[in-house]
């Protein structure tokens, strides 16, 4: 393991550029944990107050430090956003390779239910169950919501790898080596499926990110929590960008996106480290 | 004696097109033929793509039903094998060897996953020693060793090696009948040999019985005990591969025998010219 | 290649937009005849019947410019000058007993198209109303009214069911009021309560120019005949105002943009941030309410923390005035308001007339006001928080906030109580709590957490207010955690459904020191069993047998008696001892004008009218708008 | 033609190959790989000749029939030699002018790919590939194009209906005779063909390798082509080089080298070709294929090899002219014939 | 015939369950909701006057009847799909009597028009320039567009859309910020409503454009990047065809076909970005209509507007899969 990341970061530039903005807003991110005031805490601080040496990023008009805010928010922000990611990936893996493997009738019902799913519009779906759960919505609530929502673009997409990997030769011939169905999909197909999975995250993340951003911003959305869409949520109670405190906004914004890039040259470069072809050609074939 | 494959009457007919005019191909015609348990064999079935020989195959391997007729494997009818431990059982007395010895084996795992499964599902190994003999002993059989074996990947080992480790996890369970499909036909011509070799060796030695399936007429005559030549789903022609093979009666058979090129250029070059003309 | 041609569509496409500034703003009408307000985003664009339900965009100039009835009281005036006979030619004339009041019509009024208004159209509004019960006042009016007659041309008299000398206010408008039908067209409908009334007829200066199906803006046109109008006549000229445009001008930030951008003369409501963007950077071409800070204008309405005194253990007096006294009220003002708040120690709103009738006499009860907080008693009242406040945003605000403690008292309030976490600890204790570390456990031994439940962004200073609060709280040792309630708020609100809640639980006429207002329906046969719909306004449910005795008083009080200030006192008086929901501050309302068109606007020196363009008393201000040279 | 042993002479060749060593250079995460798949490769073709290359699967003969189309993408990369082309005076060095190679394309020089399932553009009909592969070259106008495509399918024993088709609706016979006709059409100097009848049905494989024939004859095109199955080059190809572990080991006139192989492995891919009628017991060649990344030092075959001597395994045998062909084996001599 | 007819057949099915199941789902989630609608009401007619709290109960009484709420949720439910068949949703809660469907009819247009402009946009400009970016790889000024989109892809909407506004609207003001069209301007076919239109739809269609451009253009880039080596292309380069033919007619085309099924599916998906840019610019099209209608709990119309929103995706998806055949000969022929 060591020696793959060790590998990685020398031999691979765009990993090692994405690793260090990864860990380097990671670590920033845990450092909520070491803040020297609690997250929620208002107006201790004077508000408004630019970027200085004392306030890296500003005071929020609630008279926070934009920087500890941040911190927690894109803590809680990904906590939501890989929640969302991993519970849809389990159910896209999950359905997707069943409906390629299993075939025929399974296929049938399982892509119809997907098909169906995918053509529902989710925004109006979310904002129904939210207006149903009310305060019993809970961030892990709204996350598995998201998930339920999230996982049937990337189910076609790993059954069509599914599928074609259960016409393969070396499939049949697991079969008449005994192994059984889940030991065929995660020993043997799996590895196939590793780079979708991989690359629809990023696309998941993205997506949940949204959601919550969009929800936030609506107003349904938990405000006790620093979110960068509760960030954005207090931001526009209090005119922020019209005010000028555009450092409210910004930096979260700029942390998303830096974090986005690490992510995706983190995707792209384990991607094609662990992509069938180039494994292979690694190990030599 | 005592059938151990018994083919009777066996049809098998697929749906195409959709809703409103649908057809249905019959793949495999009325097909009968048996296999005696007391005498192992070399069975060949020759045809071209689309010939039904890849489905009758598939068919005695249980991967697919008959539309009509059954197949009867040591007695006991092939289709209505469905619970899991009876596929099993089924699966530990009946082995497949595929076409394509790269694509036979995962290339992302080691091969020896492959042969531990089939030694600890099929004979029902826990201990990782009595797994290894076992696995061993089938290598030996086609002369290679776990040492040479344990712990590669496709991609490391020659086609020819993959074949015959491929043969050789279907030995693991020492099963009485080996379906192989096109088992040559990837392989270059140097390794070919090798190969059909190997499955004159396993039926003397081992007395397993082996069904060949190929559209390679020169490897089915060299090979063979019996052969059936099948055509569009029809068995046209059947009976001793060296009668059949070397004088061909049926008008199909005859052409596939002449379309065969043979291995000399002034032969070869005189069908080539009569072609043009 | 194919890179480039795509650049070149692009700016084609650009070319042809960029005309855009060149063109009216809106089309066909000058912009200096134009007053622009911001309006409501219309759901129901088409629908322009004012009495039946769902309405919906009622706020878009409708009742504002072109319905009319009785009376209005300007919620920002005080005594006399704060009533305005309208459709009436005088006050309402009750007999003895309450139980009849006569209504005598101004002559000379028409409405719009031409036909004559009379009594019979006040009749028909009344019957027409009881008779489907659907509509807007259906329900007051078949409760209260036994029968109506036109004696006359122009007199109405209402015969009710049982003695209510509040029975006027149902036709005199605060913010709306039962508004007067035309008969000549509803006569002629199969279904009042189906009919869109469109175009509408109307009864006042303005009528329907133009609207937007989708909702977003109506224009309002001045009438030709605005002389034959209640409002139009007792005018000496014309008014300058051609047009008025309701527009709904998108979110707050949108609001900020479009009146720096002089597309919006008249803003309802922003955040603090948003008003002293605009007075920042717009402050040449806007005017305030107040000409400084705290620019807002306080509406009649008191936002306060509520409590379900059906759930424990709010309902014990002591709690809730530990709660209160837990409370850093500066915090909450900065929090809230960035210190632009109109504090309010009593349960009523410090605006209008109750600073004369309320506010300063009741100063000295205030400062020697006792609590006994079960070790000792003590003088929780602190005179000189507005001083405090002052103190607090001179730095960013310096010579715009005065020196002189009567100015500020009107800025910042009068007083309120000070924070007092010793003497909020010991009512706790008295009350049977215990301290364990930092966390208060209830007398049961459970921890004493809270949900404060707000609305959220609706009303962003409340939501404010209540994350102060709830830190205030949870740092002395009670976890709160704040809940926004969105949408749901109003039904969780009216079925009980909450804890605590910062809202509006008291409003007044402003310009009236009578509290029946809100009061009548604080009377204790109205409450209601958990989960039931308590009807607005006693959300707290506020059950009290001294309360209830006022309210019976009041009812036989004529409404212009002395003696309503005097049992408005007592409530007062009663609700400080109880505390039964916490009163913080008047509504303010950041509601700025744009002088780039118009001048004249009202303000805290010229309190003529109520600034909130969705409040009916509006018109008074479009009448006399003049356009700037 | 059969017997002719012409030696390759400079005025009539056709394509000339120099020392053409192609690697496939790969470095992943800090694994270095270096695959010698075309290793030292001379070869010249005549005009009107039909030279088949034969080898077994990973011996490089298909890396050498891309390098020689320049059909490379990396980690392909050629690293030493040319590959020359001589149309008729014109010389196209294949690695020095691209612009030029671009150019000679089709004109001059046509390729069969391996599997013609796919060479088509499945979602377009199939005249639109004639329209853009061959065209420009013509110089003539639309309607004499599509009759001159259609004269030409007609003698390839296609309708020229077929133009309106998708490839999907077309059986493989059809496919791979659609491709042979789309890269005969300019009527080029050279085709360059990767196992152009692999993937076919025995019955079809006889008329496709008797077209090929045909048109080669009748265009006077030369052919090089590659496929592991000895009777296909004993079929049609004039003349034969055998590759093994990257690197010519054998040529000469296909009648020469099947009746007199002169190198071990040649002698053992002719031995072991079963036929019917004859069922006696054929030996295989032990051993495997040498991994390219890391070939056995002298004769890369002696591992294998029956007469490997020492020599074999220390010093690499040269490819020298001996009889008709050439050869790289220090035991050539002793070479038996099967 | 007979493969496009299955084909057919199956979409049809396909068509038929996302309405059912869809509809059902939103029908059970509105039901399940607390808001009571009349309460709402109540609360909406009561708020701002002196209403006497006797009054509440007969106004209770005569709303329950008015908005037909009585029976079982069965009931109801059946009644509902009576309703949709009929295209009636019944009358809006918060503007009754005004029936649903004419609120939802005269915001969809607006809605469709927006979603299909910039959608068509984006789906064009994310595919074609991921599939120039993934063909000419070493391109300078695509790898900056590149990044650029990539860069924009993760910000959310409503920040786009709010800097958007910033920018056009504030700090240099040459675009409306607000509302379809300019105030007073008489609908038709004129030249200045419809310019108009296009200068008030520009910021809301760019915002969506923005939004939407990232995963159409990594998608794209990678199918492309995958199609490069696909045989047919690797033949026509050895074929010497020119590139811009190659580009277009051998990869652009072929990776376009699984975008459109892309396009079909991402249908779905539109609807939230869409919902988030009325919402800012208030655009008066049926997102902003749905955000109102959950303000205020007019259940009805949300219910109508999320069924109407399922209908229309579904429709959209369904001739998209009808236009599918046309383009992919596989499907059309097989």
């Amino acid at each position: 393991m060591f020696k793959i990341l060790r590998d990685m970061l020398r031999y691979n530039v765009e990993f090692a550029i994405g690793f260090v903005l990864t860990l380097s807003i990671f670590l920033f991110a845990l450092a909520h944990f070491w803040a020297p005031l609690p997250d929620t805490a208002i107006y201790l601080l004077p508000p408004d107050m630019p970027p200085s040496a004392q306030y890296w990023f500003g005071t929020t008009s609630r008279g926070q430090d934009v920087l500890w805010q941040m911190s927690s928010a894109i803590w809680n922000t990904m906590l939501f956003g890989l929640t969302v990611t991993v519970l849809s990936r389990l159910l896209a893996v999950a359905v997707g390779m069943l409906s390629g493997y299993l075939g025929g009738r399974w296929d049938q019902a399982l892509m119809t239910l997907n098909d169906t799913m995918i053509a529902l519009p989710n925004i109006p779906i979310l904002l129904l169950v939210y207006f149903v759960m009310r305060d019993s919505m809970s961030w892990p609530v709204l996350a598995a919501t998201a998930a339920l929502l999230g996982w049937n673009y990337d189910a076609r997409l790993i059954r069509s790898v599914t599928l074609s990997l259960r016409n393969r030769e070396f499939t049949r011939h697991a079969v008449f080596a005994g192994m059984s169905v889940p030991q065929i999909l995660v020993r043997q197909h799996l590895p196939y499926v590793m780079p979708v999975i991989f690359f629809t995250a990023m696309n998941n993340l993205i997506w949940a990110i949204g959601l919550e951003v969009t929800l936030s911003v609506l107003g349904f959305s938990d405000i006790n929590r620093p979110t960068i869409g509760g960030m954005i949520y207090w931001a526009n109670q209090h005119q922020a960008i019209i005010a000028g405190i555009w450092w409210w906004i910004a930096f979260p914004i700029i942390a998303i996106v830096l974090l986005f890039l690490g992510l995706f040259l983190l995707a792209i470069s384990v991607n094609e480290y662990i992509d069938p072809r180039s494994r292979l050609s690694r190990m030599g074939a | 004696m005592s059938a151990l494959l018994e083919l009777q009457n066996v049809n098998k007919d697929y749906r195409i097109g959709g809703f409103f005019d649908s057809a249905t191909l019959r793949a495999v015609k009325n097909v009968s033929f048996t296999l005696d348990s007391s005498k192992p064999e070399i069975f060949t079935i020759v045809g071209e793509s689309g010939s039904g020989k890849t489905t009758t195959a598939r068919m005695i391997l249980g991967n697919e039903a008959p539309t009509s007729g059954t197949l009867r494997f040591m007695g006991q009818d092939i289709a209505a094998i469905h619970s899991r431990a009876d596929r099993l059982k089924f699966m530990a007395r009946a082995q497949p060897i595929f076409q394509n010895p790269f694509e036979a084996f995962n290339p992302l795992t080691t091969i020896d996953y492959f042969l531990f499964s089939t030694a600890k599902r099929f004979l029902g190994l826990r201990d990782k020693a009595a797994v290894d003999a076992a696995t061993d002993k089938a290598l030996n059989h086609v002369g290679l060793s776990l040492a040479e074996v344990r712990g590669r990947y496709s991609h490391e080992l020659s086609g020819g090696q993959l074949q015959r480790i491929a043969v050789a996890r279907a030995l693991i369970p020492e099963p009485k009948l080996i379906v192989a499909d096109e088992p040559v036909s990837m392989v270059d011509a140097s390794l070919r040999m090798s190969i059909v070799n190997l499955f004159r060796d396993l039926r003397d030695r081992l007395g397993v019985s082996i069904i060949y399936i190929t559209h390679d007429l020169s490897t089915a005559y060299y090979i063979s005990d019996r052969v059936i030549i099948m055509h569009r789903g029809d068995v046209v022609e059947a009976g001793v591969a060296q009668e059949v093979l070397g004088n061909p009666q049926h008008p199909y058979s005859r052409a596939l025998s002449q379309a065969v090129l043979p291995p000399d250029p002034e032969a070869a070059r005189k069908i080539i010219m009569a072609k043009i003309q | 290649m194919l890179l480039k041609k795509l650049a070149a569509a692009a700016l084609a496409i650009a070319a042809s937009v960029m005309p855009v500034a060149a063109q009216d703003f809106i089309a066909g009408i000058p912009r200096e005849e134009a007053l622009i307000i911001q309006g409501p985003a219309a759901q129901n664009a088409e629908w322009f019947n004012l009495w039946a339900p769902g309405g919906g965009a009622s706020n878009n100039g409708l009742q504002q410019l072109t319905a009319d009835t009785f009376w209005f009281i300007n919620p920002d005036g005080t005594g006399d000058a704060a009533w305005t006979n309208a459709l009436a030619a005088d006050k309402p004339l009750y007999n003895d007993d309450f139980t009849e009041m006569t209504v005598k019509l101004k002559q000379g009024i028409y409405w719009s198209d031409g036909v004559e208004f009379t009594a019979d159209d006040v009749v028909y509004t009344v019957e027409t109303q009881i008779a489907h019960p659907g509509m807007g006042w259906s329900a007051p009016f078949t409760v209260n009214v036994e029968s109506v007659e036109a004696q006359d041309r122009d007199t109405v008299v209402f015969h009710l069911k049982a003695p209510n000398s509040r029975f006027h206010t149902l036709f005199t408008v605060r913010w709306n009021a039962a508004w007067i039908m035309p008969k000549h067209v509803f006569e002629k409908v199969d279904d009042p309560l189906t009919y869109n009334n469109n175009p509408p007829v109307s009864l006042s200066a303005y009528q329907l120019h133009s609207y937007d199906t989708a909702g977003n803006w109506v224009i309002w046109k001045l009438r030709d005949d605005w002389q034959r109008t209640s409002i139009g006549m007792e005018l000496s000229e014309a008014p300058e105002v051609k047009y008025v445009v309701y527009r709904n001008a998108g979110n707050p930030d949108a609001r900020v943009i479009e009146q720096m951008n002089h597309n919006l003369d008249v803003i309802n409501d922003i955040a603090p941030e948003g008003m002293f963007t605009i007075a920042r950077d717009a402050g040449e071409t806007t005017k305030y309410w107040f000409p400084g800070f705290p620019f807002a204008h306080p509406d009649p309405t008191l936002p306060s923390v509520l409590f379900n005194h059906q759930r424990e253990p709010f309902a014990d007096k002591d709690v809730r005035w530990a709660l209160a006294l837990m409370i850093d009220i500066r915090s909450v003002s900065m929090g809230s308001y960035r210190g632009a708040a109109n504090l309010a120690a009593l349960s009523t709103p410090p605006t209008g007339t109750a600073i004369t009738d309320y506010y300063v006499p009741m100063q000295d009860w205030l400062a020697n006001f006792e609590l006994d907080t079960g070790n000792g008693t003590i003088k929780p009242y602190d005179s000189t928080v507005s001083e405090q406040i002052a103190a607090l945003v001179r730095p960013q605000w310096g010579d715009s906030i005065p020196e002189d403690t009567e100015q500020l008292q009107r800025m910042f309030g009068f007083g309120w109580w000070k924070q007092d976490p010793a003497a909020a600890a010991a009512l706790l204790q008295k009350a049977g709590f215990t301290k364990n570390g930092n966390q208060w456990l209830k007398p049961d031994g459970t921890p004493f957490t809270i949900k404060l439940m707000v609305e959220g962004d609706n009303i962003p200073t409340l939501a404010r207010a209540g994350t102060i609060i709830a830190q205030q709280w949870s740092m002395e040792g009670i976890q709160t955690t704040v809940d926004v309630a969105g949408p749901t708020n109003g039904q969780r609100l009216g079925g009980g459904d909450y804890d605590v809640a910062i809202y509006w639980t008291v409003e007044t006429w402003g310009g009236h020191p009578d509290l029946s207002f809100f009061l009548e329906s604080y009377h204790s046969d109205f409450i209601k069993q958990p989960g039931e719909t308590q009807p607005p306004r006693n959300l707290t449910r506020w059950e009290d047998e001294r309360l209830d005795a006022i309210i019976e008083d009041n009812r036989t009080v004529n409404f212009d008696s002395p003696e309503v200030v005097e049992l408005g006192m007592e409530y007062l008086k009663l609700a400080v001892e109880e505390m039964p929901f916490i009163p913080l501050m008047a509504y303010n309302k950041f509601a700025p004008f744009d002088t780039t068109y118009w001048t004249g606007y009202p303000s805290a020196a010229d309190p003529y009218s109520a600034s909130g363009p969705f409040w009916s008393n509006l018109r008074y201000m479009v009448v006399a708008l003049k356009a700037a040279q | 033609m059969l017997n002719t042993l012409q030696a390759p002479t400079t005025t009539d060749s056709v394509l000339r190959v120099e020392g053409l060593k192609a690697y496939y250079q790969m470095n992943y995460f800090g694994v270095r790989r270096e695959v010698r798949a075309v290793d030292d490769v001379s070869l010249t073709i005549n005009r009107n000749e039909i030279y088949g290359i034969a080898g077994e699967s990973s011996s490089g003969k298909s890396s050498l029939i891309k390098t020689i189309a320049g059909a490379i993408t990396p980690p392909l990369r050629v690293v030493e030699g040319s590959v020359k082309f001589d149309f008729g005076g014109r010389a196209l060095d294949v690695y020095a002018d691209p612009q030029a190679m671009k150019a000679a394309r089709w004109q001059n020089l046509s390729y069969i790919m391996q599997g013609s399932m796919n060479v088509l553009n499945p979602v377009r009909r199939v005249k639109h590939a004639f329209h853009d592969f061959a065209f420009k070259h013509m110089g003539i106008s639309q309607s004499a194009f599509r009759s001159r495509v259609e004269q030409h399918l007609h003698r390839i024993g296609l309708d020229p209906r077929v133009l309106e088709s998708f490839p999907h609706q077309l059986s493989g016979g059809m496919r791979q005779r659609l491709t042979i006709a789309l890269a005969t059409v300019c009527e080029p100097d050279f085709i360059i063909a990767d196992e152009p009848t692999t993937a076919l049905d025995v019955l079809v494989q006889q008329d496709v390798l008797a077209l090929i024939k045909d048109i080669q004859q009748r265009m006077g095109a030369s052919i090089i082509f590659v496929t592991h199955d000895m009777t296909v080059h004993a079929a049609i190809a004039d003349r034969i080089g055998i590759v093994y572990a990257g690197r010519l080991v054998e040529e000469g006139p296909t009648l020469d080298v099947f009746r007199r192989p002169q190198h071990p492995y040649t002698a053992h891919l002719i031995s072991s070709l079963p036929r019917i009628g004859d069922n006696k017991k054929r030996s295989a060649l032990p051993g495997k294929p040498p991994n390219l990344a890391d070939p056995p030092s002298g004769c890369r075959f002696h591992p294998r090899c029956p007469l490997a001597v020492d020599k074999c395994r220390s010093e690499n045998p040269p490819l020298v002219v001996r009889q008709t062909g050439r050869v790289a084996c220090w035991r050539a001599g002793e070479v038996q014939a099967a | 015939m007979d493969g496009f007819a299955k084909y057919l057949g199956r979409r049809l099915f396909q068509f038929f369950l996302v309405i059912f199941l869809g509809v059902s789902l939103a029908f059970l989630i509105t039901n399940l909701s607390p808001v009571d609608p009349v309460e709402q009401s109540v609360a909406l007619m009561t708020n701002f006057g002196a209403t006497d709290p006797r009054s509440v109960e007969l106004m209770r009484q005569a709303l329950q009847e008015l908005y037909g709420l009585q029976g079982s949720m069965l009931d109801q439910y059946l009644a509902f799909w009576g309703r949709v068949i009929r295209g009636d949703f019944g009358p809006s809660l918060s503007a009754f009597p005004t029936p649903v469907m004419s609120l939802i009819m005269s915001a969809l247009p607006w809605t469709i028009g927006l979603l299909t402009l910039s959608l068509v946009i984006t789906w064009t400009l994310g595919n074609l320039l991921g599939a120039l970016a993934g063909y000419y790889r070493s391109n300078l000024l695509l790898k900056f567009s590149g990044a650029a989109v990539m860069a924009l892809h993760p910000v959310p909407a409503y920040i786009i859309g709010l800097c958007l506004l910033l920018a056009f609207g504030f700090i240099w003001p040459i675009l409306p910020i607000s509302g379809g069209a300019q105030m007073n301007l008489q609908p038709g076919l004129t030249l200045d409503y419809l310019r108009s239109l296009i200068v008030h739809g520009t910021l809301p269609a760019l915002t969506l454009v923005l939004v939407g451009l990232g995963s159409w253009f990594i998608s794209m880039r990678s199918l492309v990047s995958n199609i490069v080596t696909d045989d047919h292309v690797v033949y026509a380069e050895l074929g010497g065809v020119s590139s811009n033919t190659i580009f277009s007619q051998y990869v652009a085309r072929n990776a376009l076909l699984p975008q459109l099924t892309g396009l079909a599916l991402s249908l779905g998906n539109v609807f939230g970005g869409a919902v988030i840019t009325e919402f800012l610019f208030n655009y008066p099209g049926v997102g902003r209509l749905m955000i109102q209608g959950i303000y205020r709990g007019d259940y009805a119309l949300v219910l109508g507007v999320t069924t109407i929103s399922i209908i229309a995706v579904a429709v959209a998806v369904f001739i998209i899969d009808l236009i599918y055949p046309l383009i992919d000969p596989r499907v059309r022929l097989s």
